[in-house]
């Protein structure tokens, strides 16, 4: 047992992979004797040499491009983004190759990818630099996407997405990197696509992920005050969604909030809803409402308090829900 | 063959040709081969066959069998030349049209049709033959073949990995980033341009002002200009580059000179852009022609010897044709098949609802 | 008043746009000479010159690049992308250029750049031919995305597209670019992002767009003959939803099904469906279905035929709405 | 100055420089500047004032001020050199440190922080002053320029576009399709590259094996290398480049060879990656000082004329941290405010919805 921030049990995750599997890489810009620029990969580079931890060119399709060459090749690539927003240079490569060519080959190749996407905002960083671009890859068949809320799950689900033989699009709360908690590195894992009931409750279900966990947790603790009981689901698993966990938890409720910082419009939040009212239809006491970002880009770091649904604006929409 | 005349960015080699569009054996001071005529007949008989292969192909897509076909007619020089130059470790990744290619490394030519009349996305096992699958998105396959040779070199094995992509793949950003990452990280790939002046009704103009083989010299590394109908000088050219990638000397860019003869695809109409007298100045550098021409004069092959070609052609033509027609269309429950290598629930039940859903109609309809 | 092909009054669109003003630019990969793979720039070239109409190098990020700078400049740009599946190069332009820029510069640049993009399948072509992206573009705020899916829509939407100050996602439906219709030139054309009732009805809201409004007329016609009324709603635009005139259609028959090709996972019916269900919830009698694409890649065109969603699903999702 | 030996890519000029170092005026045979004495003044007070700017951010960023800056120091020259060689009907199209250009184009210095205070993402309007807003996504903004430069061949006018972009962005696709466009359009544009050694923490050889300005030769352009601490060689090769694209001949690339004196960002610690050693070289070349020590050696500077400037920098600096200080945050509903410019139901809607779930806390919290 010992108490981590969220980097750091990344940091100790891919440390771990690389010595039990020396087939599995880093690769991005500044992963090297930086350590990632939020140190993420810190002392890799010295431990394993720069055949192992590859500082590449500055080009992102460049990065994913060449991971899956190495991956067909027999390797496994851990690739960063160095932000959210930078991903998209890369979004042939990811959405017309790296998803599609395990399919495209009838299951021949295999394509056991990682990429790593520091995500959301709160940093007061500048445009580009706090985006949730997670929707964009739901959308994307053969690809599985993740998010970790805390250091525990940054620790195992990490070795998880490296070990599946699919690739993983793997988000970091970026503003939860210097969160701490307990890591109990040997404790058995839940599967990665499974989610998790964070704080249990009977009135209503909270479903967040990544960065937005914390802050539902607080809500939930807001909200006990005064009487009302929260179910805060983690997600962790975007895609596939871990529907079991979720219905389960709105039929008991009869309530249900999204909550993500990505822009509500298509957002993850819009295929929730969907399936939690076709699966929990006459258990429904409201439509499941959302607590998202603005249908914006996101806005100047001053904003952003204004931007990022809060506390508030999560126990706005539970209030809501009430009002049905 | 000296390395490093082949090799020299700042004084680029003319054309790289060794038997010319009459078939007489000619010397290049960098490159040169000397070939048995047991290896020069089959090199004829692979020419002869990916073209017999290819028209089968064409007639197949004319006739409804296939949804579109990418003819390699006119390329068959740069495709062998390029594709025997292979050792079995090498390995290849193709365009879409690299049907000679796959011919050399021993890819079933049925397994090409079935990208082409829609039952997959290809069909065979890129393991099996070191042949990647087809790439339709262009240049996208370039970063590819280089990640795997920034495989190779970890590995330290004795091999280099080839890509092919057209003119005008060379505006992809993806293929300028290839071209940086090999040269900083030194990786064993070769790329091979068939430049076939044609990007579908864009001439080579659209793309570039220099000879393509020159942006090379930009970053960094050799750039070659080689005879893309001349099946010698695409062979010579191809072997050194990859030795040269395989000892550690990083890649080359091979810029193979030639020209789509058809359509771009079945779906093309050429006549709209571009003028016949072009295509007529072309047919005088056949490919095929020219070493037929040069075995008649050098009797590395008689008349005997090409009937028995041309009849292994047209064999090979029908058993395309009649396996083409026996590939078994797919069942509507692969549609969920292959998508992920481990289990999906959410895609599970997808399946499960759309097979209850067939249930529905069974019987029925 | 002609009869004329979507494509041709595309065509005949583009025409009218570029000699109404003479900023109009075409441009893209065999936009000149050929006038396009599907002929949509047909004559163009012809009557423009190279300096209107410009076959640009094989890139797809570059036409969207440089189409940005020639708006910068005053011009109004409309780019082909010649299939689908290859705009995914050109996914940072658009997504972080294009749609950002005008914001960026708090309204002081204008970006009237259009990105036409021929979609969907039905035409038995290979794999990338064939795709629907639509819901990547919905979910980046910034862009209008539009579909539309008849010749007359065709004809006026595509001018409105080019006037309109705001970047424009236009997407052709690309099995439908041969069917003809009459359409009338001198009529005045309903604003771009109104949503009309293709066919009124009383038991259930069909919504579509692109290629599937034609599908679900042909559904709305069979179930007819079994005694129920379908009302079709073209949706026309995606983004923004002209969400009156769903919610009216709902709320009048209690049942929703929206159909498209893209795959259901977080495609644009989810949020439609979160929409509607929260807008009316107490007039739903069942929750909102989807009749989509599956989650999985494009599959190999022998398929395709099972894996769009056609006039049986669409009446299997609506025989569903009365299920509950 | 004759234009081809400025052009020649086949045999590239070496590093252009006219000031050395020591402040010793050098000739060059391909390029050459007369410049007045008060020419030469003007360049001198530029370059301090706009390190005096750069010097405020950092320390108001040190205070929590700004979220992050992105420093200029040692680029000042490279940065005014340019941006003093354009015309007003110029175009300049930035990244994120050009703030010595920004300068030349009449940008209020305090226009630049608003977008690292995060009140806003560029506060300035472009037409205002042929000065497109800061980029930050790596590259995509060479397109742009390139576009701009096909605008202005559209509209026959005497201008040109340049682009300024760093070492590190000659990696990414967009910047070679950029390069691309502009060869085969011929498009009046000038890519000006700042190799500033570094990359975040990458050195140049990650991004290139050869020269950077090399890399226009393969796409059949001329590149060009200039002494980037130089302000009068910056100056020279600029003005010759634009003026090679107003009138037709094309695009060039041009490389300052220069040194990031300061971290990547204020976010950024350099010492986890490159030596001390490195930097103290570096300061021997100062663009600043080599100019002070030529003006004194030809008396075209004498102290009252270098404390001036000081002053009038130190004044500069106070009224921007001033400034700075009372730049009001925006309101929150601006968060929907310029998304489009015509109006657009559905965020209307969303914003009104805010507007009242803001107006639940009035009078309370
Ligand atoms: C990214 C992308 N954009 C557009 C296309 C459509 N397309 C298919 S082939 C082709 C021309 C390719 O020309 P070239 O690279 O010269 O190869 P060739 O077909 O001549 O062998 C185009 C534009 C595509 N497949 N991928
Ligand atoms: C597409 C993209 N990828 C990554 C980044 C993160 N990033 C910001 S600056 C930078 C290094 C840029 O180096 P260079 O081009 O040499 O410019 P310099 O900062 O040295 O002036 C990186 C990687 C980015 N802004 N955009
Ligand atoms: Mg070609
Ligand atoms: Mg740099």
């Amino acid at each position: 047992m010992s108490t981590l921030t969220l980097a750091k049990a990344l940091n100790d995750g891919l440390r771990a992979a690389m010595e039990d599997d020396p087939k599995v890489l880093i690769m991005g810009e500044d992963v090297g004797k930086l350590g990632g620029v939020f140190r993420v990969t810190d002392g890799l580079y010295k431990d394993f040499g720069d055949s192992r931890v590859i500082d590449t060119p500055l080009a992102e399709s460049g990065i994913i491009g060449t991971a899956i060459g190495l991956a067909l090749r027999g390797y496994r690539p851990v690739c960063e983004i160095q932000f959210d927003g930078f991903v998209f240079p890369a979004a042939d490569q990811i959405i017309t190759q790296l998803a599609k060519m395990p399919l495209r080959s009838l299951g021949k190749l295999r394509l056991p990818v990682v990429v790593r996407i520091p995500c959301g905002g709160g940093i007061g960083a500048v445009e580009h630099h706090s985006e949730s671009p997670e929707a964009y890859f739901t959308h994307t068949a053969g690809l599985r996407v993740v998010a970790c809320s805390n250091p525990a799950d940054a620790y195992h689900m990490i070795q998880q997405a490296i070990r599946c033989e699919d690739p993983v699009i793997f988000f970091e709360p970026k503003r939860r990197y210097w969160d701490k908690a307990v890591v109990d590195k040997a404790a058995e894992a839940l599967p990665m696509h499974r989610g998790v009931v964070a704080r249990p409750g009977t009135d209503v279900t909270v479903l967040a992920y990544g960065p937005m966990v914390k802050t539902c947790l607080e809500a939930a603790t807001a909200a006990a005050e005064e009487g009302r009981s929260l179910e805060v689901v983690d997600l962790r698993s975007l895609s596939p969604l871990d529907t079991d966990l979720i219905f389960e938890s709105v039929r008991k409720t009869g309530r249900c909030v999204v909550a993500h910082e990505a822009p509500v419009n298509s957002g993850l939040g819009a295929e929730i809803a969907a399936r939690v009212t076709e699966a929990c239809f006459y258990n429904l006491e409201a439509p499941v409402l959302r607590a998202g970002g603005f249908s914006t880009p996101y806005p100047p770091s001053r904003l952003e308090d204004d931007y990022l649904p809060d506390l508030d604006r999560v126990l706005d929409a539970v209030d809501r829900t009430f009002a049905f | 063959m000296t390395v490093d005349a082949s090799r020299g960015a700042e004084a680029p080699p003319e054309l790289v040709q060794l038997l010319t569009p009459e078939g007489e054996r000619v010397e290049h001071p960098a490159y040169d081969i000397d070939l048995s005529p047991e290896e020069i007949r089959a090199l004829y008989r692979d020419l002869v066959l990916v073209r017999r292969v290819d028209m089968e192909a064409v007639a197949l897509q004319r006739q409804g069998e296939l949804g579109i076909w990418a003819s390699l007619l006119g390329q068959e020089a740069a495709q062998i030349g390029s594709g025997r130059a292979l050792t079995d470790a090498d390995m290849a990744f193709p365009t879409y049209r690299e049907h000679g290619v796959a011919w050399c490394r021993g890819v079933d030519p049925v397994n090409l049709l079935g990208l082409f009349r829609g039952v997959n996305h290809g069909g065979w096992d890129p393991a099996d033959h070191n042949f990647h699958l087809y790439t339709i998105v262009i240049g996208s396959q370039t970063l590819h073949a280089v990640g795997y040779a920034m495989g190779i070199q970890r590995d330290g094995a004795d091999a280099a990995s080839i890509v092919y992509f057209g003119d005008g793949a060379t505006s992809q950003g993806d293929v300028n980033e290839a071209f940086i990452w090999a040269s900083v990280f030194n990786a064993p790939v070769v790329f091979f341009c068939q430049n076939n002046q044609w990007a579908i009704s864009e001439p080579l103009e659209k793309q570039s002002k220099i000879p393509l083989y020159r942006r090379a010299s930009g970053f960094g590394f050799p750039g070659v200009r080689v005879d893309g109908n001349d099946v010698f000088a695409c062979l010579a050219v191809t072997r050194q580059a990859l030795k040269n990638a395989r000892e550690g000397q990083g890649p080359t860019l091979i810029e193979a000179f030639t020209y789509r003869m058809g359509a771009h695809t079945t779906s093309d109409d050429p006549t709209r852009y571009r003028v016949a007298t072009e295509l007529e100045a072309w047919k005088l550098k056949d490919p095929i022609e020219r070493v037929k021409a040069y075995m008649f004069k050098s009797q590395i092959g008689d008349q005997d010897f090409f009937d028995a070609v041309d009849a292994e052609a047209a064999d090979l033509g029908r058993d395309v044709r009649k396996r083409c027609l026996e590939m078994p269309d797919p069942a509507p429950l692969e549609i969920f098949e292959h998508v992920y290598v481990e289990p999906n629930a959410m895609l599970a039940e997808e399946r499960d609802q759309y097979a209850a859903y067939l249930a529905t109609f069974e019987g029925g309809e």
